[in-house]
């Protein structure tokens, strides 16, 4: 299988304080990635640093073998990130919120995005202001964003947060499907994920523990 | 020296509030510019022994 | 890693209909959005115009109403309360959208960050700047403004907000992530706001006076042209430095 | 030529070694400051000739223009040290942008004081808008600016970051701001006699006003590696080179 994203020897300090050194991982086509590890690990830093939002790391990564660092548009095309924010909108409707998404990547039309918000249960919902909607409702707006970006490579931060038990079951398929399809995906949940294809980890604070005895 | 007396090198021809005012802030400044990072210095060599007496106590 | 080279784009794969991103309709779909949240909160667009009239109305109530003395510093006092009200409303530029988290989706977009904040800056000159030069002559009359002045004050007035909201959004994004900016942001873009306020009022003095003002034309153009350039690549720089926190 | 050059660049970007090599600079601009600063002064003050037409109240002179000259070269200094900070990440110069700040304020505030000072003899009042009071003025507000910045973040690196910005986006318009001034006086006070243009001054006049401006120029690289020690000290203070450095004292 080709290897999608893989970095080599991150190492990230932030506040004076090592989250992680020589951090070595590939994701493959068809892999899924879990960042786990207790809070405050950095689990969010190294995620945020993977989509190209925190630049303050050592180290290298590459998308499909080439650093980033050297082509960040084609790696950005091919990204899809949705973070601990769900970048919703309240004043817009969920298919207004969609809309501009798809501006940024690919156009998409009403009956494209009408799909996509049906795929997340979200059907009667396409034209009301957000803010009636719940916190999970949000984060399905967000979540539809999977369904119509086409991007390979997925990056979700705690993608379970707020989601009630049926939703958790369709987001687990929704990334299944995306892996059995030859895409790939780093996620961090507290959830225990039951997913039909292996899930690989990387675990951080382990190591982290071990660097503060020293110092 | 361009004045004749200790008192008129004060007076400064009658400006002399001003050019002593305008040196004398200056030096103070100056003095302060030195002062700061010197103090810094001590304090920051200060909290580290601090901080080792502390890890010996914990160790 | 060697044949990763000669491989397709992934998308290629699974998304055939795919065609490339365009930054222009980043840019454009980016305007609708935030032109549609200001329609949406239209009590927002009038809260900087009610301002602008009342710093304006201060004036005569607080030095004197004599029509001879206020048409000696209505230019100046319009100039002022203009950038004023352009520059408390700027604070706002990018604060809701650092706190849904939409701008960190901005800032990985595949798109020149400069253009997605050109982008924000114009919306915010069609809501604030230009409202500002409409109503600038309206209150130029009450500070008995002498007739030759009104067509430079619009003309610098429409040459100058821009390029006020333009400065203001690096100052808008230096301070976006933090946690009390309270005055900071002020501090830091008024100095830079001088020129602008110094040749703009001098336009109106010097058309009042019945000089030539295409000189401070040309400049402010000028420096219209400066910030445009260099605005924008300053405050996405800015972004993501807020971003990192 | 450009090798040894590109080596030099690199290793000053090690702390360890700016830190070092700062420590055996620091006496010699000490002395060289000291030595003068203290002959520029008594030179001004005791030995030049007074001014035939503002009296003794000339001898501001030697203080006002270096320290004006310098709080410029301050700024300068400051953003280019932002941008190679910025462009190259390297540490040392951050440090040095953010030791830049408050010695250029202080300057600045000099040159406005002893400016203002110099103005109550020369034009009978404390303050008058002089196009370089005033631009000097703006200059103080950007130094505050920078300053206020750089401790409203929580990150230092991120603050240090965020004022090399700002400073950039002031050196590029301290000119602007200077010309629009001074177009801005003209305007308004017409052909005012100013403090420090001179035509041909005799030599017995500018020698101390060299060596003051020399002397200032020793003074502030003297102070920037003494902040900047302090930067590293503090920032680099988990590295063993520091803790062994801080515990031997």
């Amino acid at each position: 299988m080709q290897v999608l994203l893989s970095g080599q020897g991150l190492s990230c300090e932030r506040d004076d304080r090592l989250l992680f050194k020589d951090l070595d991982f590939k994701l493959h086509c068809g892999d899924v990635l879990q960042v786990a590890g207790p809070n405050g690990t950095g689990k969010t830093s190294l995620l945020r640093i993977l989509a190209g939002l925190l630049p303050d790391y050592d180290g290298e990564l590459y998308f499909q073998g080439r650093a980033i660092h050297d082509d960040p548009d084609i790696f950005r095309e091919n990204l899809l990130f949705i973070g601990h924010q769900p970048g919703i909108k309240l004043n817009l409707t969920p298919e207004e919120n969609l809309r501009w998404y798809q501006s940024l990547y690919h156009p998409a039309n009403k009956e494209q995005i009408f799909h996509a918000l049906a795929q997340v249960k979200l059907t009667g919902f396409e034209d009301v202001p957000c803010y009636t909607l719940s916190a999970g409702q949000h984060r399905r707006v967000a979540l539809a964003r999977l369904f119509l970006q086409g991007a390979p490579l997925w990056i979700l931060d705690e993608p379970f947060t707020a989601i009630d038990q049926a939703g958790v079951k369709e987001v687990e398929q929704l990334i299944a499907d995306h892996a059995k399809n030859g895409g790939g995906v780093i996620l961090t949940t507290h959830h225990n994920l039951s997913l039909p294809t292996e899930l690989n980890v990387i675990q951080l604070g382990q190591r982290q523990q071990s660097e503060t005895e020293q110092t | 020296m361009y004045f004749d007396s200790f008192s008129e090198f004060l007076n400064m021809g009658g400006h002399g509030l001003y050019v002593w005012l305008a040196y004398g802030l200056s030096a103070v400044l100056i003095v302060i510019n030195v002062v700061l990072p010197v103090m810094h210095k001590r304090q920051l060599i200060k909290e580290q022994a601090r901080k080792q007496r502390r890890e010996q106590q914990s160790s | 890693m060697a044949n990763d080279k000669h491989s397709l784009r992934v998308t290629d794969k699974y998304s055939p209909q795919v065609i490339s991103v365009s930054s222009w309709r980043a840019f454009t779909g980016t305007l609708k959005r935030d032109l549609l949240l200001v329609f949406r909160r239209r009590s927002d667009v009038v809260n900087p115009l009610l301002f602008f009239t009342i710093v304006v109305t201060l004036f005569p109530l607080g030095i004197s109403p004599e029509s001879e003395f206020l048409a000696q510093i209505a230019a100046g006092v319009l100039w002022v309360a203009a950038l004023l009200a352009t520059l408390l409303s700027l604070d706002s530029l990018f604060q809701q959208d650092m706190a849904d988290g939409s701008l960190e989706q901005l800032v990985i977009s595949p798109h020149p960050l400069a253009v997605m904040v050109l982008s924000k800056v114009l919306v915010h000159w069609l809501v604030t700047g230009l409202p500002l030069t409409l109503l600038a002559p309206l209150l130029a009359v009450m500070m008995f403004l002498p007739d030759e002045g009104y067509s430079t004050l619009f003309l610098t007035l429409l040459m100058g907000t821009p390029t006020l909201s333009l400065v203001g959004a690096i100052g808008a994004a230096l301070t976006v992530g933090l946690r009390r900016t309270g005055v900071l942001m002020t501090l830091l873009i008024l100095p830079l706001y001088i020129p602008v306020l110094i040749f703009g009022t001098g336009a109106v003095i010097s058309a009042v006076n019945g000089m030539a003002v295409a000189g401070h034309l040309a400049i402010m153009g000028a420096m219209l042209m400066v910030a445009l350039v260099m605005a924008p690549l300053a405050a996405g720089a800015a972004l993501r430095i807020s971003l990192n926190g | 030529m450009w090798k040894t050059f590109v080596a030099w660049f690199h290793r000053m970007g090690s702390p360890k070694w700016f830190y070092d090599i700062t420590g055996r600079w620091i006496p010699w601009f000490a002395v060289a400051s000291a030595l003068l600063l203290i002959a520029g002064t008594v030179w001004a003050l005791a030995f030049a000739p007074e001014d035939y037409q503002q009296g003794n109240s000339f001898r501001i002179i030697y203080i006002h223009v270096p320290a004006a000259i310098l709080a410029q070269s301050i700024f300068f200094l400051m953003a280019m040290a932002g941008a190679v900070g910025l462009i190259w990440k390297m540490k040392v110069a951050d440090m040095v942008a953010k030791s830049c700040a408050p010695i250029g304020a202080s300057m600045t505030f000099i040159a406005l004081f002893t400016g203002a000072v110099w103005g109550k003899p020369t034009w009978g009042a404390w303050w008058v808008w002089d196009a370089r009071l005033t631009a000097m003025l703006i200059l103080l507000f950007l130094y505050f600016g920078v300053i206020a910045l750089q401790s409203a973040f929580d990150s230092k690196q991120s603050g240090a970051r965020a004022s090399a910005i700002l400073s950039l986006v002031g050196v590029v318009n301290i000119p602007i701001i200077k010309y629009s001034v001074e177009w801005w006086n003209t305007l308004h006070q017409p052909a005012t006699f100013t403090l420090t243009e001179k035509p041909a001054m005799p030599a017995e006049m500018w020698v101390p006003l060299l060596v003051m401006v020399i002397g200032f120029y020793c003074f502030f690289g003297t102070i920037l590696m003494m902040r900047t020690r302090n930067e590293i000290l503090e920032r680099e203070k988990r590295t063993h080179w520091v803790q062994g450095l801080l515990s031997k004292k």
